[in-house]
């Protein structure tokens, strides 16, 4: 049973890892319905950014807000280049775009700052706790710590600004959100911002686990299945949804992978999600559409 | 009016998360009619086209097609059972040609297999000279010959509309539903429209269903109208009978639309 | 005027359903098929045939299976790779446990067993769509090659888990050199490339764009939606199926399951929107341009860019044209390289004139 | 938008000079040439330029110092794969044809896949696929694999020399017995490898074994090391990949698992897997077959004579001596006794990939020849012959201090003996689903 409970914490920390990178995908989807596969690529853009800074001796605060910049500029630019001429498309060919985006982030990225594995200390030690005969990681409590802040800010952000209450319109009706004045490219590029800003923190975080490498933008995929699960459209959801998957898949892989052979942490997510679908075909949080024709 | 029915609903309801959008509704169509419905917007003349014809399942009722009583029905099964219909904001398949568009509208008699076209043996060629055939005697009778092999999506919206049309046609159907065929269109176009919708029923017998906000139009062509306000029928009959029912006249003509 | 097109009229329902309507290009096709068959194999060398037009064709033929599924059918897929992998290894199988299996009856019980992965990754469909779809071609993709490894079985319990083409033999005839390898290959796509035409020129193929259209307009209209996705997904994987096994035994001779990883299923995603989707012909120009841009690179830097732009840098900056090529061609011309194809030979068939 | 192809003979010369440069003239020229299918760029970069840096440097070394082997100088060319197959396999067939009339002596791909898509057609070719330290283990078997050398050692003999490593530290073989041992491996037929022959293993010494999988690409391991912790196993062993090795570092520390009883395998040994983990991978061990630092006459040298002098490949000058650059070192050393060896017999003139086939099939390695190559304690003694294409099969034990690996072994020896039927039976399968006639090794000289 202790075990068990071990488990359990431990995905349901592991599946908060999940959620940060999924609260970059539910804002750009719910402000311009873009499918951003590009999300990984801007945390590894941002860890590398971050990292290579740190390295070549600029003080935390000061590589933060650089990388928080170019984070910026990085949003601008999508906006401009790739966002704004594709207004109007169908949503797959905005998908695919962001195909192409990843490609583009990934080898800037490398281009600037090279390829090499970067280790990164964020200065939290990760010795164990020990809680009630339980093994909890202080780093993972930590994340946990800043997931919550950052949906916090984010809430309030989105409730109490002029320009959250613009965003919330324009995720609403776009067109109505037009009809009112408000400057739709302009909400855009603060989304991608924001996004850009929720995958440095996201960046700082994985990258502090796995080390900053080139595989940081494989994070995505285990974002995806969050979002299946939590909805495309809901930063709630995106946090249910990644304690979901990371506490059943750990679940799963304990548990159920000594039976079928192991090492299902791949594709059970995904599988999980595709019931889920099944069942929900708009996740739990998101509301099915109805047709009308 | 014609005697035997082709369509019958009985006590059709139907909901979205509990707000009723048509409320136990009943009324039959004589074969080879035009039929009207009329009524304010959102008074759930568009749902009720959509439950005839299966993409709504309602809540309750029956749908009595040609002698035979249905439950609930499936778009597939309508479509099996003879009932074509076009959209009220043209639901075409916009990255075909105008003769594909229409060749579509004739899958149900489609009689090769896929394999056999793939290799374009046994029933295949004979087949497809067919139903292009039909689907070209189609187009020329609704006009549209020169557009043929013009991508739908970038023909203006008139012709959309009679593609769309043209599209139901090659089924064949013995039940047309029409939701706002006339929409958007200047009274040229409309006439023009109208001239197509009666030629369908005099040339093929077809039955027709329509929706249509224009009530000169309604009056001009249809041989029943029926009245909806809220989800309610409020009136049921001839052109003339309907014109002088006071419900009717409360709920819809009174408000000098 | 390079098309001379007066005198020529079509005069049945049959030949006007011709993709080349004009003998000018039918003549072309038909010079080209020649060509390929009967003087590349005597003028090209190893380099070509092993590094150019066998992962060409290939490839080519990969992205005609997801072109039926995405770009005619409109269902998007991240899980292409799962189903090559699929083919190859079924294909390996049949070969390996079947004494006296003919090499290309192998193949096609391969695409069938591939077609069968396919259908079952398939039957969400109808309840999901769009994005959502995207979870069920990722769990193939996950799952599948999961599968591979996990169980030694597949590979014939082959100690570093990689199978190994059997010696390439049709009918007496050894098919092992490059030249012989490029044949094999060339004949196979080439047939599957007729039959796909027919395929999507046909009641089959309306169904699918129909579908891809407005998927509740084609109910409405008796199209079967679960049977004509199912197809599309069916036919989709054989022929991906068939490519995986032409990738393991004609172009690399031994294969991994992770040669058909997700990288492998963005790179014939890749294709299509290159080519141009909802096109035949897109595929074979996107698969082109993306065997021969790397190398054009790689070429043109080690002649004359060599001491002067770092290697490594090239391939960052190749990684970004590709990225800006796929956003450039999303946004200027979302039909892709066929389109443009299209537009110059309607260019020459007025030419000089300018319109 | 059609303003891209408004120059088409622009565009066909373009490919016309892209494709042009695939024959090479042929000249008379006395020079061996080494195609490298380098990657330098992409997510295994990092292995890339240690391993190609060190080649490059050691043939730049042997040129410079020796004006090449009896006056036959070594040339080379990059040709970038980025680790992707089809990247290598092209790279390959560009390659293949030598340089310049410079006949191509072997190819050293240092990548799984590359090496696979490979075999076929170096045997085709008759070029030598140099796979050091990996590859296929049934390779090993030269009598069915003639052209492929998976030298020094292959996955089997790792794991071998692991288990004989633990059974040192525990007091003898025989005190196995009742040991908890867990292997931790990366979710591909890499990582799987070696699971039956530890299975067999266990079975012989009487140690519990538990294997468990990671899935690729390994960055998440928290349901893994919490089992780990349930089992309180004696050693882990860590067949990792890439981003697995840190991570796995990182989740012990984070589970309360000792680093200092974690035994990384040869893909888990680099600064790259340890260095990322940061105070987490403190005490860690793994294997090598060559020790890092500086500290052998032959890389002193390398640093005089090709570092110093400003010729060395290496951009970043702090990789000389890490993990990569050593094998790479050590590569070079191989493959250039292999050119000695052919020559010996074949006369001292660039020789055809055939003819350093059996200069690889003849090295043999002794003390006195290391020390006189100045890699004495770098490369183990290495005998190779025309049924044994791995030679060695020895590791040394290194560990890392925080910042760097410290050697703590001596050469700890693989049971080969015990390996050999099973890689004899994989390599008799695989020559019967071929169609190969083994080479009858008693009558090669």
């Amino acid at each position: 049973m202790d075990f068990f409970l071990e488990v359990l914490t431990g995905g349901l920390l592991a599946g908060l890892m999940y959620s940060l990178v999924a609260i970059g995908f539910v804002l750009i989807y719910k402000a311009s319905g873009v499918f951003n596969f590009a999300q990984g690529s801007m945390v590894l853009f941002a860890a590398l950014t971050f990292v290579s800074l740190l390295e070549r001796g600029v003080p935390f605060w000061v590589s933060f807000a650089i990388t928080l910049l170019a984070m910026i500029v990085l949003a601008w630019a999508i906006e401009r280049i790739v966002l704004r001429p594709l207004v109007n498309r169908p949503p797959i060919t905005l998908f695919m775009a962001t195909l192409g985006l990843s490609y583009i982030i990934e080898g800037l990225a490398q281009a600037l700052w090279g390829a090499q594995v970067h280790g990164l200390d964020l200065g939290i030690s990760d010795e164990p706790l020990e809680v009630g005969g339980m093994l909890l990681s202080q780093f993972d409590l930590f994340a946990a710590a800043t997931a919550g802040a950052l949906v916090l800010v984010l809430s309030l952000l989105f409730n109490k600004t002029r320009i959250g209450i613009s965003l919330r319109a324009v995720a609403d009706d776009q067109l109505a959100a037009l009809a009112v004045g408000i400057k739709l490219q302009r909400i855009w590029m603060v989304v991608w911002a924001v996004a850009g800003f929720v995958g440095l923190v996201a960046g700082l975080l994985w990258g502090a686990r796995l080390g900053v490498q080139f595989s940081l933008s494989l994070v995505v995929l285990k974002a995806l299945p969050v979002l299946i699960i939590g909805g495309f459209t809901s930063i709630g959801g995106a946090i249910a949804g990644g304690l979901i998957i990371g506490a059943s898949e750990k679940l799963a892989e304990v548990y159920l992978g000594p039976m079928i052979g192991g090492g299902i942490e791949n594709w059970f997510p995904y599988v999980l999600a595709l019931l889920f679908l099944l069942v929900r075909p708009a996740g739990i949080f998101g509301e099915r559409a109805i047709e009308r024709v | 009016m014609a005697a035997i029915p082709l369509l019958e609903l009985q006590d059709i309801s139907l909901s979205f998360k509990g707000v009723k959008a048509i409320n136990d509704i009943s009324f039959t169509v004589g074969q080879g009619e035009i039929c009207a419905l009329i009524g304010p917007n959102g008074a759930g003349k568009s749902s009720l086209l959509n439950v005839i014809n299966g993409v709504y399942q309602p809540d309750q009722g029956v749908i009595g097609f040609n002698g035979k009583s249905y439950r609930k029905m499936q778009s597939h099964q309508a479509a099996v059972h003879g009932i074509a219909r076009t959209f009220q904001n043209i639901a075409l398949f916009k990255g075909m040609s105008v003769l594909d568009n229409v060749l579509t509208g004739r899958n149900l008699k489609v009689k090769s297999s896929w394999i056999e076209q793939a290799f374009n043996i046994g029933r295949a060629p004979s087949d497809e000279s067919t139903q292009r055939q039909k689907a070209e005697e189609i187009i020329d009778f609704l006009r549209i010959n020169q557009w043929r092999n013009s991508i739908v999506g970038t023909l203006p919206y008139g012709l959309q509309k009679r593609v769309e049309l043209a599209r139901a046609l090659a089924a064949e159907p013995r039940l047309l539903l029409l939701d706002e065929p006339m929409a958007g269109m200047n009274s040229e176009e409309k006439a023009e429209m109208s001239s197509f919708i009666l030629d369908t029923q005099r040339e093929f017998g077809t039955t027709v269903v329509l929706i249509e906000h224009d009530i000169g139009v309604v009056m001009d062509l249809s041989d029943h109208v029926v009245v909806l306000d809220y989800g309610k029928k409020v009136g049921d009959g001839t052109p003339d009978e309907v014109r002088k029912n006071p419900d009717v006249i409360a709920a819809y003509l009174g408000t000098k639309h | 005027m390079i098309y001379r097109e007066s005198g020529q009229f079509v005069t049945t329902y049959g030949a006007d359903r011709r993709i080349f309507k004009l003998w000018q290009q039918r003549w072309a096709l038909y010079t080209l098929l020649g060509f390929a068959f009967a003087v590349v194999p005597f003028i090209g060398n190893d380099y070509w045939f092993s590094a150019i037009l066998i992962p060409f064709l290939v490839l080519s033929l990969a992205g005609l299976g997801l072109n039926l599924l995405t770009g005619y059918a409109g269902q998007i897929s991240l899980g292409s790779a799962a189903f090559m992998a699929v083919g190859a290894f079924a294909a390996y199988n049949f070969q390996l446990r079947i004494e006296g299996m003919p090499l290309l009856l192998s193949f096609v019980l391969g695409g069938f067993t591939a077609a069968m992965v396919g259908v079952v990754f398939g039957l969400p469909s109808l309840r999901i769509k769009g994005f959502y779809l995207l979870v069920s071609t990722l769990a193939a993709q996950f799952f599948v090659t999961w599968v591979l490894t996990q169980f030694g079985w597949f590979s014939n319990y082959n100690s570093s888990g990689v199978i190994t083409a059997p010696p390439l033999v049709i009918a007496g005839y050894d098919f092992s050199s490059p030249a012989g390898r490029y044949l094999l290959t060339l004949g196979v796509v080439t047939v599957l490339a007729f039959l796909t035409r027919n395929i999507v020129r046909s009641e089959l193929g309306r169904h699918w764009m129909a579908v891809r259209d407005m998927d509740t307009a084609a109910a409405v209209i008796g199209i079967p939606i679960l049977k004509t996705k199912l197809l599309a997904f069916a036919i989709s994987s054989f022929l991906l199926g068939i490519a995986g096994a032409l990738w393991a035994f004609t172009y690399l001779g031994t294969v991994e399951p992770h040669g058909f990883d997700l990288s492998r299923s963005f790179q014939i995603l890749f294709i299509i929107i290159i080519g141009g989707m909802g096109s035949i012909l897109g595929n074979f120009l996107g698969a082109a341009f993306i065997v021969l841009l790397p190398i054009l690179l790689s070429n043109l830097s080690a002649n004359f860019l060599a001491g002067v732009v770092d290697p490594g840098q090239l391939e960052n900056l190749q990684k970004i044209i590709f990225g800006a090529l796929i956003i450039f061609f999303l946004i200027k011309e979302p039909s892709g390289l066929a389109r443009l194809w299209q537009l110059l030979r309607e260019r020459a068939r007025i030419w000089p004139q300018r319109f | 938008m059609l303003s891209i192809i408004k120059k088409p003979s622009a565009l066909i010369g373009a490919i016309a000079l892209g494709l042009g440069f695939l024959g090479g003239v042929a000249q008379a020229a006395n020079e061996q040439y080494f195609p490298l299918q380098s990657y330098r760029v992409g997510p295994y970069a990092a292995g890339g330029t240690g391993f190609f840096g060190g080649f490059i440097d050691y043939l730049q070394y042997v040129n410079l110092k020796e004006g090449g082997v009896n006056g036959v100088k070594f040339t080379w060319s990059e040709c970038e794969t980025e680790y992707v197959v089809e990247k290598g396999v092209e790279c390959y067939e560009r390659l293949k044809k030598g340089l310049n009339g410079a006949p191509a002596a072997a190819t050293n791909p240092l990548s799984v896949g590359i090496a696979y898509a490979t075999l076929d057609r170096s045997a085709a070719d008759k070029l030598p696929l140099i796979t050091i330290n990996h590859g296929r283990t049934d390779s090993t078997d030269g009598s069915v694999f003639p052209y492929v050398f998976p030298l020094q050692l292959n996955p089997y003999s790792e794991v071998s020399a692991i288990i004989n490593y633990i059974g040192d530290k525990s007091g003898g073989l025989d005190k196995l017995k009742g040991k908890k041992i867990v292997t931790l491996f990366h979710g591909s037929p890499y990582g799987k490898e070696t699971n039956p022959i530890l299975e067999l293993l266990a079975k012989k010494y009487g140690f519990q074994l538990t294997l468990i999988e990671v899935p690729h690409p390994g960055n998440e391991q928290q349901s893994q090391w919490l089992n780990i912790r349930r089992i309180k196993p004696d050693w882990v062993i860590l067949r990792g990949w890439g981003v697995m090795n840190p991570v796995a570092l990182k989740t012990a520390q984070k589970t309360g698992f000792p680093a200092d009883h974690i035994i990384g395998n040869i893909w888990s040994n680099s600064e790259e897997d340890a260095a990322p983990a940061g105070a987490a991978a403190k005490g860690f061990i793994s294997i090598t077959t060559h020790p890092s630092g500086t500290n052998f006459p032959v890389l002193q040298d390398i640093d005089k004579t090709v570092i110093k002098a400003g010729k060395g490949n290496l951009q970043d000058l702090k990789r000389l001596g890490t993990v990569y650059y050593n094998l790479g070192v050590v590569n070079g050393i191989l493959n250039v006794e292999a050119v000695r060896v052919a020559q010996a017999r074949f006369g001292k003139r660039p020789l055809t990939g055939e003819e350093v086939r059996w200069g690889f099939e003849n090295i043999k390695l002794d003390d006195a020849k290391l020390r006189q190559l100045g890699a004495y304690g770098l490369v183990q003694p290495l005998k190779l012959s025309c049924s044994d294409h791995e030679g060695g099969g020895a590791v040394r034990f290194q560990q890392w201090d925080g910042k760097q690996w410290k050697v703590i072994s001596d050469w700890v020896q693989a049971d080969r003996k015990l390996l050999r039927p099973i890689i004899e039976e994989s390599s008799h399968k695989y020559a019967k689903e071929k169609g190969i006639t083994p080479r009858d090794c008693s009558k090669e000289s």
